[in-house]
């Protein structure tokens, strides 16, 4: 007799870092959004996040010699929170680090770095950053998605 | 589905309304950028962008918006954006960029504001 | 130094049974088809073979007590090949047994039992069916996708 | 997107033709065998599907037309099918249901067929 099994729903994607791919990627996220109720807005900030990250791979990211990019995505609703982890294989960046945006300064002197972490991070209900076997690993949650 | 930028425009009085449709995200941030250059070239100096139609940008849209609406200070032209869905303008309003760019809720209001 | 890291693209979802789930799950399918260049035909016969087998697993499925339906589909291209791996946790069912589908008698005296597994395993280019921790694991594989 | 089944209808003669949209997969075989079966308490007998807004159909949704082609033959009835793409149609030849349920390229070879 088998025990009682546990498990969340969750999906998973592996890909090359790619820019194009951004847009079939928020299509599987909007598809499992419906899949669980998502509000507009959840999924929203989801591929905000996604299309954040997986940019700043491809644009700022270093690789080591002979490693093909690599980002995996996960998306996982284990209870009333979706947790979205976001895993590279660049060299070591903490994303979760003070990025110091410039939110306040007028039109012309303003500088245009930094946004895009603020907003991810200012659209988490909470976030965390560790770099294990040589990845970058962002979780995101988000709750009562 | 499909990988291209696409945005609608519509001259209404002397400003250009573009709407752009679905997603501005980072992949066609650049084709939007030049989309509002080749505007600005042709002399449009009014333009409003309708967000309506729009679900999805990203900081890379963003900026687009935030460069033009620098280059068309001097000339005295203007920048205007509307019809923004909640979760579009709360980025708009964490990032600072509505203190920046003029944010209408209708399209009138956009229009009025020129 | 890293050595060289080798993957390949893939796509992975854990679901519970659900009918209603079936549109989705097939969006996303869709949406990977897109991103690795798949054929209609593929992104169809892959998304029959999902409807096929995961409406079997809730019309025909036996559960164990206490075990909580659970699906698990996964959909990699490792070269010229998409692999479409599906788990379930009913009890073990083998389907590439042969279910002797009834596709030459006339209109009025047809079966219409074991239509399904025919057209699945018909469009697949291999397949084959593992029973392991308590987990069915049919894999089908399409060449050329 | 929709989890309904749609399904658009027209009158052409004294046939009618059913234009599903996207999917009958089996999450709505249920719901289009009701649709099929309320045109016919309604009295129509000759009934054309046109495939060519459908995207997907599993063995359910095939299940359910050779049901009701069964239906409509005593009453001298007739069910017809029409505009499948190559993959939907290689999966009724497999089934062998092509041997069964009439299948026409387009929908005036349907019509003349009833
Ligand atoms: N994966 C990465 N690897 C190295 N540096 C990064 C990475 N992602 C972000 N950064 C650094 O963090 C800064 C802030 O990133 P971000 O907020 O996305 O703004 P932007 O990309 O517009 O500069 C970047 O300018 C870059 O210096
Ligand atoms: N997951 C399952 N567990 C137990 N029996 C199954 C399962 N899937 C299929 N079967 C058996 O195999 C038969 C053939 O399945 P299929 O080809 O899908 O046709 P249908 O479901 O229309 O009968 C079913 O009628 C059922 O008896």
């Amino acid at each position: 007799m088998r025990v009682s099994e546990h498990f969340s729903e969750r999906f998973n994607v592996t890909l090359q870092a790619r820019l194009r791919d951004l847009r079939n990627l928020a299509e599987m996220v909007e598809a499992f959004g419906r899949m669980h109720d998502f509000s507009q807005r959840t999924t929203f900030v989801i591929n905000l996040a996604l299309d954040e990250l997986i940019t700043n791979v491809l644009v700022h990211g270093q690789f080591e010699v002979d490693v093909e990019p690599l980002i995996e995505v996960e998306l996982a609703v284990p209870d009333e929170t979706a947790i979205l982890v976001i895993v590279s294989n660049d060299v070591r960046f903490d994303p979760t680090a003070d990025t110091n945006p410039d939110t306040d300064s007028d039109l012309l002197s303003r500088g245009i770095g930094g946004l895009g972490l603020h907003l991810v991070k200012s659209q988490a209900s909470r976030y965390s950053y560790e770099y294990t076997d040589g990845r970058n690993r962002l979780t995101l949650e988000y709750d009562k998605p | 589905m499909n990988q291209k930028l696409q945005i609608t425009s519509e001259q209404v009085g002397d400003s250009l309304v573009l709407v752009p449709l679905d997603r501005v995200d980072s992949s066609v941030a650049r084709d939007f950028e030049d989309f509002l250059d080749a505007r600005m070239q042709e002399g449009h100096t009014k333009l409003i962008v309708d967000f309506s139609k729009l679900g999805f940008i990203s900081s890379a849209g963003m900026r687009v918006l935030l460069i033009n609406a620098k280059k068309l200070k001097p000339s005295g032209g203007r920048l205007v954006l509307c019809k923004m869905r909640a979760g579009i303008r709360e980025i708009f309003s964490i990032s600072g960029f509505d203190h920046i760019i003029k944010i209408c809720d209708s399209r009138e209001e956009a229009l009025a504001a020129m």
